[in-house]
């Protein structure tokens, strides 16, 4: 029996998994790194962001909706501070 | 789950009391720093000396092993620790060396005056008495896994102070030392996980009674006994010995040789005699004690060959290690011959030990007074040092084996028990090896005997001096030992209160 | 092949994998990280006793899973021990190696 | 029919194909950061197993400090450039060492699965302990690290002070008593400062949370505590927080707090419950709460004192 919800989580995690998909091609594709950690960090984050919303509906708890939009929240702020990063290392060695 | 009929025997609680003391004094030597450290370790050692007297009493008084499972829990689920014959002898001596090392070091690794804390003094007093307590945890632990973390606090308090001087060859000699130690950690627990997932439990009582001659149980003690001749630094992987003890400072040395790699030894008895006493091991006794002849053979060799007193007498370490390894064919079964060979291997250790610590503080006073140890320039430094030769040649008198000392009823048990048994082909090793020592110990007294003029940089403290004749005079008179000593290490002794 | 099975294979191809590089990398750090790998093997086979062990309502036998956790942080503590040695040895020396013939030199004497 | 065995296969190989590259890799810090990628695979493989507790400890500690601690060597020593390339062994002594790891690998799989069946277990035993001694814990591995095998948790955390008192022993006379060389050398970069200031916050709360669920789920003392240490060492990365001198007596006691309240307390069980190392039944999930979180505070200063290294000269400049 499914229901609307389900099509919900199905729909959006499937588009998160089709995220993630397009996040590697480009990493695995693009030419040098900083192009490939724009493909692998956008990527990510919108993926993993329509994989957690999908999981929400079927989460147990108002609790664990919680911690998955604290988890999305935390790799957004990873990815974010590990490209800037990454990306002055890369600039410095190019120099 | 409460209290069950033994889990405590009386006086097993000074079992956890004699581990708990070392403990404590690390932990107030880290705390408030500075002289703290020196006071709580030359604190503690008389106290934890008295606390193994009094555990060999209990033992003695009793005539059986003292037990005490931690937290009132039995195993398989709790650990237990217990002392038998052996592990009170051993906690003796190690009492007694660790106290010998640390009133031997109080001058060289004082806290110089004007600063609070100083880098080898803070470090020297935390892992000798770390040393210590790893060892207390070894001769009395009873469980493989919670032996698995003493064997780690070894290896972390042992490493260190082999470059406790910083110089690169000394921090070389400390990393191939931890590599080693290393690897022999993980390979032991490697073994442990096997026991476990075939018995399930590391109680080794216990496992005595479960363990099978199956393919898993070979393969775990195999590979725990490669990861315990690893760090005991028997032939072929002893490389990493000499180094670094000849590179520490004399007091570390004498405790790293005279004890940290019987720790490792006493380890392996325990697994073969106490763990699978039940398995026919005729082949792997074989097996260590061809490995151990070799070791007596190579390292007397190599000893001979050396040009520094101190790595001579570090590959004397090597050979006299082959030794203790002959009791593995030597004590096997519950033949008549088997607690003659026993006997003699215990001897063995107690007599090297202390033989070896002497040595080792005796070196270090010699390289102080001189300057060096170079073995060719020692002309007439025994005029100019009487006591410190006399425990350099008294500690040598032992290891070669002469009468009387430790070392002679050690070798001469071990002669007995070869040609009772039958296998007299271990008494060419035996005899080999006692030529070969009296070598190397010629080649120290010779030239010290002989005429020459030595100019002494300093004067070895008469104290320090007496600290190391002490300790040869005990390893002399262990040559005197009576029968009710030999009994008395029996008592728990598997082989000795079973049948075969 | 249940997952114990297999991560048990996993842990013995790791030990195996470990060993070869801890006696064949001539740098300290190589050895230290082939140490490392061979330690999460072990650990993994520690791992399947646990998972096998699975009774009386657990899913798991606690006490090998505890052991692992224990061993974990004594291997972080050994590989810190080990970092700061060949540290300040490369600092101390011109070449970080462990052979010994590279330190043996026959003529000092001289007690530091 | 599931996916599940085809994705633990993948998994294995995985885990497997990126150890042989940590081992194969010709650069060092290849292999480092190879390294690094297996300590985050093999914390699935802990899920896998039903090991939760396992895989936090894993992924914070194998994974994620280990991590650190290599990549700041392998940096370091790249940057030092002494490192030799090496004369590689011979063809023949690879050859011998491949067929011995081969071999110890081999007889290891087999022995693996000859395991005996029904397997030994203690998993009844502690279950039945649970009520008495390991009292109302309902994580049991905090009941078995806590309570059965309390002694070598405490012996652990000793290995934890030796192991600093080793790493600061490898240091020169001169920087004795100073603070270790900071986590990263340039001027503060904001990107990493944000990441701090965002992040720390979270992750004491996540940490203390760890620790404080660790008695009835997974969780602990360990993986609380390295988490903690983890967030300790981005403030220090990020220059918000320097490393601490190593003479100050606030460090040390945080180091030694957590073995010296459970040396204590293990004491004052041979008095309050009749054995060392014994609770009294009705207070012993408070007191092991207790010790906890002073093991709690000995691990987060531990892990990054360690990583941190020896104290250096020119750390005060």
């Amino acid at each position: 029996m499914i229901t609307l919800l389900d099509l919900f989580s199905i729909a959006a995690i499937s588009a998160g998994a089709f995220f993630f998909f397009a996040g590697t091609v480009g990493l695995l594709r693009f030419p040098d790194a900083l192009t490939r950690m724009h493909a692998l960090a956008k990527a990510d984050n919108v993926g993993l962001g329509l994989v957690a919303l999908g999981l929400i509906p079927r989460a147990e708890s108002a609790l664990s909706a919680l911690k998955l939009i604290v988890i999305w929240a935390l790799v957004l702020l990873s990815a974010a501070s590990t490209t800037q990063l990454i990306g002055r290392a890369l600039r410095r060695g190019r120099k | 789950m409460t209290a069950e009929l033994g889990t405590a025997t009386p006086g097993g609680y000074l079992l956890v009391l004699a581990i708990l003391l070392p403990l404590a004094g690390i932990i107030l030597s880290f705390t408030p720093g500075g002289r703290n450290a020196e006071r709580a370790a030359l604190c503690s050692t008389p106290f934890g000396f008295a606390l193994a007297c009094a555990i060999a009493f209990h033992v003695g008084q009793g005539g059986k092993p003292i037990v005490y499972a931690i937290g009132g829990l039995p195993p398989p689920l709790g650990i237990a620790l217990r002392a038998d014959g052996i592990s009170a002898v051993m906690l003796i001596a190690a009492a007694a060396i660790v106290t010998a090392a640390a009133f031997y070091a109080r001058t060289k690794f004082a806290t110089p005056d004007g600063i609070r804390e100083s880098r080898s003094a803070l470090t020297f007093w935390i892992l000798l008495q770390a040393i210590w307590a790893a060892l207390i945890i070894i001769f009395v632990g009873g469980d493989l896994f919670n032996l698995y973390v003493a064997l780690e606090i070894l290896t972390f308090a042992a490493v260190p102070l082999v470059c406790i001087d910083g110089r690169a060859e000394t921090l070389a000699a400390a990393l191939r030392y931890l590599l080693f130690a290393l690897f022999g950690s993980i390979s032991y627990l490697l073994g442990v996980a096997l026991f476990y997932g075939a018995h399930g439990t590391l109680d080794i009582s216990l496992l005595a009674q479960r363990v099978q001659a199956t393919p898993v149980v070979w393969t775990a003690a195999a590979l725990m006994t490669a990861g315990l001749l690893a760090k005991t630094a028997l032939f072929p992987v002893h490389l990493w010995l000499p180094p670094a003890h000849a590179n520490a400072p004399a007091a570390a040395s004498a405790v790293l040789s005279g004890l940290v790699v019987k720790g490792s030894f006493f380890l392996t008895l325990r697994l073969w005699f106490y763990v699978l006493p039940a398995l026919p091991t005729d082949k792997i006794a074989a097996v260590l004690g061809w490995l151990g002849s070799a070791a007596v053979i190579m390292g007397s060799i190599v000893a001979l060959r050396q040009a520094r007193l101190k790595l001579l007498i570090a590959y004397s370490t090597v050979a006299q290690i082959g030794y203790l390894f002959l009791v593995f064919p030597l004590a096997a079964g519950a033949h008549a011959w088997s607690a003659i060979g026993w006997s003699a291997g215990l001897m063995q250790v107690l007599a090297h030990a202390f033989a070896k610590a002497a040595m080792f503080f005796s070196a270090g006073l010699l390289a102080e007074a001189l300057g060096h140890d170079q073995i060719a320039r020692l002309g007439g430094a025994a005029r100019a040092l009487p006591l410190t030769f006399l425990s350099i040649a008294l500690g040598g008198l032992s290891l070669i084996g002469l009468p009387p000392s430790g070392g002679f009823s050690a070798k001469w048990l071990m002669l007995q028990a070869s040609i009772a048994s039958g296998q007299w082909l271990w008494s060419l090793p035996i005899l080999a090896g006692s030529l070969l020592a009296a070598g190397y110990v010629y080649r120290i007294l010779a030239p010290a005997l002989s005429d020459g003029e030595v100019s002494l940089e300093l004067r070895p403290k008469r104290s320090h001096e007496m600290i190391a004749l002490a300790l040869t005079a005990i390893a002399i008179a262990l040559g005197f030992a009576p029968q009710t000593f030999f009994d008395f290490l029996e008592i728990g002794h598997p082989v000795a209160a079973g049948p075969p | 092949m249940t997952p114990s099975v297999l991560a048990g294979l996993v842990g013995a191809t790791l030990v195996g994998l470990g060993l070869y590089g801890l006696i064949l990398h001539p740098h300290p750090l190589r050895k230290l990280l082939a140490f490392n790998l061979m330690g999460s093997g072990v650990f993994l086979v520690f791992g399947i006793v646990a998972r096998r062990g699975a009774a009386a309502g657990f899913r798991f036998d606690p006490v090998p899973q505890a052991m692992v956790i224990t061993g974990i942080v004594v291997a972080f503590a050994a590989s810190a021990l080990a970092v700061a040695l060949i540290l300040r040895l490369s600092e101390e020396s011109s070449r970080v190696t462990l052979d010994p013939e590279a330190w043996t030199k026959p003529d000092s004497g001289d007690a530091k | 029919m599931s996916l599940l065995p085809y994705l633990d296969i993948g998994l294995a190989l995985l885990v497997v194909v990126v150890a042989v590259w940590t081992i194969a890799a010709r650069d060092l810090f290849t292999s480092v950061v190879g390294y690094v990628a297996y300590g985050l695979l093999l914390a699935f493989v802990w899920i896998r197993l039903y090991a939760p507790d396992v895989a936090l400890t894993e992924a914070a500690v194998g994974g994620g400090v280990t991590g650190v601690l290599l990549i700041t060597a392998g940096k370091r020593l790249g940057a030092r450039k002494n490192v030799a390339p090496e004369a590689q062994p011979g063809l023949a002594f690879r050859l011998l060492t491949g067929v011995l790891a081969a071999l110890v690998a081999g007889a290891l799989g087999a022995v693996i699965l000859m395991l005996p069946d029904p397997p030994p277990s203690l998993a009844p035993e502690a279950a039945a302990a649970a009520d008495g001694a390991g009292a109302g814990l309902g994580n049991p591995i905090t009941a078995v690290l806590m309570s059965y095998r309390s002694f070598d948790t405490m012996l652990e955390k000793m290995v934890l002070i030796l192991a600093v008192v080793g790493v600061w022993s490898v240091g020169t006379d001169k920087a004795w008593g100073g603070a270790p060389a900071p986590f990263r050398r340039p001027k503060p970069y904001a990107p990493m400062v944000f990441l701090a200031q965002m992040l720390a916050p979270v992750g004491v709360l996540i940490g203390i949370h760890i620790f404080w669920t660790g008695a009835n789920a997974p969780g602990g003392a360990f993986q609380g505590g390295a988490l903690l240490a983890a967030m300790w060492m981005v403030t220090m990365m990020a220059r918000l927080a320097e490393p601490p001198r190593i003479d100050t007596q606030r460090l040390r006691l945080a180091l030694v707090a957590g073995p010296a309240v459970f040396l204590i307390i293990g004491l004052a069980g041979k008095v309050v419950a009749g054995s060392f190392f014994a609770y009294p039944p009705a207070l012993a999930k408070p007191i092991i709460l207790f010790i906890e979180a002073f093991m709690l505070l000995s691990i987060a200063a531990a892990l990054p004192m360690l990583v941190a290294g020896p104290p250096s000269e020119r750390a005060d400049q």
